[in-house]
């Protein structure tokens, strides 16, 4: 039999002033059911709440209803009071007489009534909530990254350096991701090498990080703080202990004509390679699908040669099994190549290349030792021109966003240029110049005002080859759109930014979303920029959108307190306002038909199957089951279950049903 | 619901070649590449681009620039723009449009009077027997241009090639085709 | 194999050399045509620059007229008309409404049904399998294959290899045994309908389409559109008049040089009506 | 009909319209007192048999409410909000209910003066339409026990 204890709160005047608050108590107070019922002035004040656990005890209360103000706003306070007082907190609900009452209406007979309804509706539901128990989830304090760009390295660092374990999950041979390649960087013109490798360095030494590269995700299940996690080791062909890092191998391989990836295809590497100098580990791998002795099964020179025996042609893939509190997913970005062009000739010229190859021709450590020459003829470019919003803002091509860091890199290329060939003439073909940053847009300013580049606004519609030149027809915008021709001798395409290869497998590995892009989703544009929806997953970096550097080492940093946020807890707490399925006794075991449409529309995949098996083992039936750590009780599975066999702790049927009809009905 | 779905029925040229072409002028954002690449933006009063920014404002005194320019009569419909546009943007259909709009309104550019005489000349001459008479759109061209020394060479050359007939071949569908132009209005 | 064939106005008139050179290799590969009944003109671009519904109205008889005579396969060797035929056909489908206005102003029942071809598929389709052992003269020049607008463009309608870069035309001359050379006028426009009313423009245009293969060292320039050639070969002198040039390179029809290197004579291909004299072979 | 004061009961999120409405109260914004609000976690939680309900129990109109597509706090995209949405329209709209009796609305947390202009557009309808009866009678007869019968 329940027995309801009612509070009326004045607040001050607040709610006294149009509601006749004496007139709500009596009328609840004459109620089925409410064993108590009574007002006062401040009911969230010591007093108030010394009131509701006196009465809990006085009047052996089995539910609470606090008719004050919002919920939102004392529902946290008046649980702990309930729990003082010896109910269990999920037994008060709150009625909110005020925001939804006093402040809105005018004083009069109507408004008690709603108010005396607002009440009763919560008096019914409280007859039907339960007790429940927080839940609590132990916390695993091992944190994975996935990628080793900047933003990876921050991440781990960051995490690293609050004291727990981090385990960094790099899929090439090296940390390092795109910063490794570049040549200086925007708006400062630092070496990003030089502010890069102590980093890396840093990742490998640091006592607290693990480091796997030429490794991927295999697979990953749980939830948050417990997560379990199959890594894949690929094979590297070598003992990594036993290899000193000496090179001999590398310089010893016959295979030497690879395309390299790190020089954008600009150089060659042999197969047994270090991806670039300052790689870290500095180890090399060799690449099976180009060793001689993979494809033909002889060679061996590197074995041969190795002083310290390192090689090992026969070790397998190693696959890890590792327990996982959280993840921060930093997986990067690539960018379009030139082929993506066929109105600028479909990759076809040489000395038509991307942003990534202009920087590796303008790096002090890149196939031309800094020096720009042209690729076809290694003659160093006269005029040179650059197109910006190369792919992007082109939704013909399929990407309708701004890649937001060529504008900033293009200014960066011209000046480069400009720096180091000074008879040169630069031009820039733009749509828009989006330099917003602290001191980006006088970074751009610098290279049209200090360094004379040429800045065209519009697009180019074509460029050719010609007795080794390049034409390109553009126009310029401003000069009442006049067509325009320059004859060039390299073009340099600001491609779009584009989600890195694989993320969209990784994406469903880890069940978080992506857009339609296969940029991974955050959980809010605004408020959660590091979250995914998925609770316990982070997102750092390129990996969610293009991004300069300080952007994705901000959000690094950022994802990284998230986790040590996590971490700061050694169990997670959780309203247990989750959803269940129930459970009957055999043979039915549930009311559940097993047709998981609940499955498909639950946006965190906490709905999982279980199977019931008879004494020989076989599977009788099979039903959902909700899995508490990933439920966040949103109840779409709820309205969806046909069969009605899901129910909403906190918002059952039962309780909403009762609500609804207390609302309507007379008393 | 979008945002444009709120907006009143628009009583300008980018509203009646949104309604009759679906071409919606503010998709364009300026780039330009159709310009860059048309093969006569640089005989053109107004560039393809410019037409489109003109549409933009929606200012009667722009429209009226529009449906009075050369340019829009020295599109030749090669579609490059169409092709290349980021927005793909379908000006050549919009041309079309404007083409026709101008004529119903009577703001046909004097320099394009040539362009429309040798289109008018072309349907003449199937209005009549169904297919092209070369020679008779000839003679009817310049009779409607004026321009009566040009491509004298050209004549006597194809006729010894026997590139050009002297005399109309008739379809047997002719009153056909007269009532499609009749239905047409054309 | 009984296709349809809608010659067009040009290839009964100016591009009569276009014509004899189909209907050659045809013959040589056993192939025949018949011709649509009573075909009238597409329209050309003077139709649709001036009145819409009469630009599809003229086609749409065209392809109705093929449907009455179950001719389900046709092919359009100029591909202007081809491109009218193929938009007309693209356009009814996409509107029933419009389709039923057109039927109505056409008298005809319409159904949209027939397959369209142009040359280069038409010669992909039946020429090409029994090519390789029939050439008996392999047409070894450097050649720029000029595409022009009307066959690739609009891409999306069209479906053209590569819009850009199309490639079709260029297959089949290296199959003859012909050099392409990387040519980046392929589709540019050479001026089309302003032929005659505005000679200065199609001279200028066409002339930049000349220059340039002249300039990579192409013997010939290979089309497969009467206006294309009419404008590059016909207007010759007015092209060499504006550019101040000597222009000597010939223009030659994908089947004329087809025509060629399975033995035809110059005359059998129409190759000794061209303005511009054609002195390889 | 003037003097008709119909029932109205609002089904609303807690992230958005709640908190929203909790707004118009700070704002003290006032608007008319015949909307009563029900609070859910989500939209997605309300089941359409609720609204059944709440019109057999004599509500003359309802209001769902709940976060802007791209802001449901449960959901990243407007992905599931978007696709409940439809499907309501379309359950209600075969079940034969008055859909004119059914305010759908977006009010999101800093909405206050919006949701004061929802319930007061609703409450004129709901007034003008006048008492909601004819559905009422129907559903006694059959849905009512479809519902009971789960
Ligand atoms: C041409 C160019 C010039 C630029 N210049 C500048 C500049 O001057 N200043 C500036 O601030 N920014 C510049 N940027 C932007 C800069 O490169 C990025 O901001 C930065 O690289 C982003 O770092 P990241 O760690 O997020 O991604 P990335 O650098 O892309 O690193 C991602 C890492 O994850 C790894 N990875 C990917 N997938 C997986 C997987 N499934 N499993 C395991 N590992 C994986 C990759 O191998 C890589 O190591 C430039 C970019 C370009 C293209
Ligand atoms: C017109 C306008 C429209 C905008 N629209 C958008 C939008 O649509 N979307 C978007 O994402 N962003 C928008 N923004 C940007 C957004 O407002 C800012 O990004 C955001 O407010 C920054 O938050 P903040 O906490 O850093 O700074 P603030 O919001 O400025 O907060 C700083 C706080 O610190 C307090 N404070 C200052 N000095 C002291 C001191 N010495 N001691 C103690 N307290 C101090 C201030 O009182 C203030 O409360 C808009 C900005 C403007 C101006
Ligand atoms: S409980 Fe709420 S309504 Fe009551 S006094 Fe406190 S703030 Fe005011
Ligand atoms: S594998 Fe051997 S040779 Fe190669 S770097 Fe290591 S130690 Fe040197
Ligand atoms: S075995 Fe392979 S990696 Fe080793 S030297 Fe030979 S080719 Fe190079
Ligand atoms: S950042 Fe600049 S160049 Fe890059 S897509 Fe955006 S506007 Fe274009
Ligand atoms: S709980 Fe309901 S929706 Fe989910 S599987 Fe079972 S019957 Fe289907
Ligand atoms: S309540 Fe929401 S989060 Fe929980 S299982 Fe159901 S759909 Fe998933
Ligand atoms: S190419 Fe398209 S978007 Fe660009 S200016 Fe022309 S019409 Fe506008
Ligand atoms: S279709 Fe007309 S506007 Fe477009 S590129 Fe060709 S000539 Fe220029």
């Amino acid at each position: 039999m329940a027995r309801i204890g009612v509070f009326v709160c004045h607040c001050g005047e607040n709610i006294s002033a149009t509601v006749d608050c004496g007139k709500v108590a009596e009328t609840i107070g004459n109620l089925k059911h409410v064993a108590y019922s009574t007002e006062y002035k401040y009911m969230c004040s010591d007093p108030g709440q010394t009131l509701i656990k006196d009465a809990i005890k006085e009047h052996n209360l089995t539910g609470v209803v606090v008719s004050a103000c919002s919920p939102r706003m004392h529902e946290p306070t008046f649980r702990k009071a309930c729990a003082e007082g010896g109910l269990n907190p999920f037994l008060c609900e709150m009625a909110n007489l005020r925001e939804h009452c006093s402040w809105v209406h005018e004083k009069n007979e109507l408004t008690t009534e709603k108010a005396i309804d607002i009440v009763r509706t919560q008096v019914e539901k409280v007859k039907l909530n339960s007790a429940l128990q927080p839940i609590k989830v132990p916390v695993t304090k091992t944190a994975m990254v996935i990628g080793g760009g900047i933003a990876g390295i921050q991440s781990a660092l960051d995490i690293a350096n609050t004291g727990h374990k981090v385990i960094m999950i790099e899929r090439s041979p090296s940390i390092g991701g795109h910063m490794s390649q570049l040549s200086e960087t925007f708006p400062t013109l630092d070496c990003s090498q030089c502010i890069l490798t102590p980093r890396m360095v840093e990742v490998a030494q640091h006592p607290n990080i693990t480091l796997y590269t030429y490794a991927e995700v295999e697979s990953v299940e749980g939830f948050i703080g417990n997560f379990k996690v199959k890594v894949r080791k690929k094979a590297k062909s070598l003992d990594e202990k036993a290899c000193t890092g000496c090179g001999l191998c590398t310089t010893k391989c016959p295979q030497k004509k690879i395309p390299n990836e790190f020089e954008q295809g600009m150089g060659m590497r042999p197969a047994i390679y270090v991806p670039f100098p300052q790689a870290v580990p500095n180890r090399p791998v060799i690449d099976r699908e180009n060793c001689t002795y993979y494809i033909k099964g002889k060679c061996k020179i590197c074995e041969i040669v190795c002083p310290t025996k390192a090689i090992r042609f026969d070790q397998p893939d190693e696959i890890l099994e590792l327990e996982i509190g959280a993840i921060v997913v930093a997986t990067g970005f690539d960018i379009k190549h030139a082929d993506f062009f066929p109105e600028y000739g479909h990759g076809r010229y040489k000395d038509i290349i991307d942003g990534l190859q202009f920087e590796r021709l303008a790096s002090a450590s890149g196939p031309t030792a800094g020096v720009i020459k042209r690729p076809s003829d290694g003659e160093i470019p006269k005029n040179i021109v650059f197109i910006a919003c190369a792919g992007s803002r082109d939704p013909a091509k399929g990407i309708a966003y701004c890649s937001k860091i060529c504008c900033m890199y293009t200014a960066k290329h011209a000046m480069l240029y400009k720096h180091k060939v000074h008879e040169g003439k630069a031009h820039v073909f733009y749509m828009d110049i989006r330099s917003g940053g602290k001191n980006y847009d006088e970074f751009v300013r610098r290279a049209i005002e200090e360094d004379h580049v040429n800045y065209i606004r519009g697009r180019v519609s074509t460029v050719f080859e010609r007795d080794g030149k390049l034409i390109v027809k553009g126009v310029d915008t401003l000069l009442g759109a006049q067509q325009v021709e320059i004859v060039a001798d390299m073009v340099v395409l600001a491609t779009a930014g584009v989600a890195s290869s694989g993320a969209e497998d990784l994406a469903q590995k880890l069940h978080v979303s992506y857009d339609s892009h296969k940029f991974f989703a955050e959980a809010h544009p605004k408020l959660k920029p590091v979250e995914t929806n998925t609770a316990g997953i982070f997102l750092a970096g390129a990996c969610q959108n293009p991004k300069d550097i300080p952007d994705a080492v901000s959000q690094a940093s950022g994802a990284a307190v998230k986790v040590a946020a996590l971490f700061s807890q050694s169990e997670l707490t959780r309203e247990p306002l989750v959803a269940i399925v129930n459970r009957t006794s055999p043979p039915t075991y549930s009311t559940c038909v097993g047709c998981f449409m609940c499955q498909s529309v639950c946006p965190y995949q906490a709905i999982e199957r279980e199977e019931f098996k008879a004494r020989d083992g076989k599977v009788v039936k099979t039903v959902a089951k909700i899995n508490e750590g990933l439920c966040q009780g949103c109840g779409t599975c709820v309205a969806l279950c046909r069969s009605k066999s899901i129910d909403l702790l906190g918002y059952s049927n039962t309780q909403v049903y009762a609500e609804v009809v207390a609302l309507l009905n007379e008393y | 619901m979008s945002h444009s779905e709120h907006h009143t029925e628009r009583n300008t040229l980018a509203g009646s070649v949104e309604k009759s072409v679906e071409v919606q002028a503010h998709k364009c954002y300026q780039c330009g590449k159709c310009t860059a690449g048309c093969p006569v933006a640089d005989e053109m009063d107004l560039p393809p681009s410019m037409v489109m920014r003109l549409l933009q404002t929606e200012e009667p005194a722009n429209d009226e620039r529009i449906l009075r320019s050369h340019a829009i009569w020295l599109c030749v419909t090669c579609e490059m723009c169409l092709s290349r546009c980021p927005m793909e943007i379908d000006i050549p259909s919009m041309m079309d449009y404007l083409r026709q709009r101008a004529r119903k309104e009577k703001k046909v550019n004097k320099k394009a009077k040539n362009i429309i005489a040798f289109h008018k000349s072309f349907l003449n001459s199937i209005r009549f027997t169904g297919r092209l008479y070369e020679l008779g759109l000839i003679l009817d061209y310049k009779r409607q241009s004026l321009n009566m020394t040009q491509d004298i060479s050209l004549a006597p050359k194809m006729i010894s090639r026997g590139k050009l007939h002297l005399f109309p071949t008739m379809i047997k569908g002719t009153a056909h085709i007269a009532r499609i132009f009749k239905k047409t209005r054309t | 194999m009984k296709f349809g064939i809608y010659p067009g106005c040009s290839l009964t008139g100016s591009a009569r050399d276009y014509n004899e050179s189909v209907f050659a290799i045809a013959e040589a590969f056993g192939l025949e045509f018949t011709q649509i009944p009573d075909w009238n003109c597409c329209g050309a671009t003077a139709a649709h620059n001036l009145n819409k519904e009469l630009s599809l109205a003229l086609p749409a008889r065209i392809l109705a007229l093929a449907e009455k005579n179950g001719l389900e396969e046709i092919i359009v060797p100029c591909a202007a008309c081809y491109s009218r035929l193929v938009v007309t056909q693209h356009e009814l489908k996409k509107d029933p409404e419009l389709k039923n206005r057109i039927c109505e102003v056409i008298e005809m029942d319409y159904r949209g049904t027939s397959v369209i071809l142009n040359v280069i598929e038409w010669i992909d389709k039946y020429i090409i399998p029994k090519l390789e052992e029939k050439i008996v003269k392999p047409f070894n020049h450097k050649v720029a294959c000029y595409y022009g607008c009307l066959l690739v463009r609009p891409d999306k309608i069209l479906n053209y290899d590569r819009a850009e870069d199309p490639q079709t035309l260029d297959i089949v001359m290296s199959k003859i045994g012909a050099a392409p050379v990387d040519y980046p006028f392929k589709t540019e426009c050479c001026g089309a309908g302003l032929s005659i009313s505005r000679t200065d423009i199609v001279s200028k245009l066409s002339g930049k389409i000349i220059e340039d293969a002249e300039h990579r060292g192409a013997e010939a320039i290979i089309v497969a559109c009467p206006m294309c050639h009419s404008n590059l070969d016909m207007r010759r002198p007015d092209i060499n008049k504006y550019w101040k040039a000597k222009y000597k390179i010939p223009v030659i029809f994908v089947t004329q040089a087809i025509g060629l290197a399975i033995g035809l004579p110059a005359e059998k291909v129409g190759l000794k009506r061209h303005f511009v004299e054609v002195k390889i072979s | 009909m003037s003097d008709f004061e119909p029932k109205i009961v609002a089904f609303v999120c807690n992230w958005c319209t709640y908190a929203g409405a909790d707004l118009t109260g700070t704002s003290r914004i006032k608007y008319a007192s015949n909307v009563k609000i029900i609070r859910f976690p989500c939209t997605g939680r309300i089941d359409f048999m609720l609204l059944l309900k709440a019109f057999s129990n004599g509500a003359d109109g309802i209001i769902v409410s709940g976060c802007h597509p791209n802001d449901c706090h449960y959901t990243s995209g407007n992905f599931h909000a978007k696709r409940r949405w439809i499907m309501f329209k379309e359950l209600m709209d075969f079940m034969g209910i008055d859909m004119s009796r059914i305010t759908f609305s977006w009010v999101s947390a800093a909405e206050g003066a919006r949701w004061a202009e929802v319930v007061n557009t609703t409450v004129t309808r709901i007034r003008e339409l006048g008492p909601y009866v004819s559905y009422k009678e129907l559903v006694n007869k059959s849905v009512e026990e479809e519902v009971k019968n789960g």
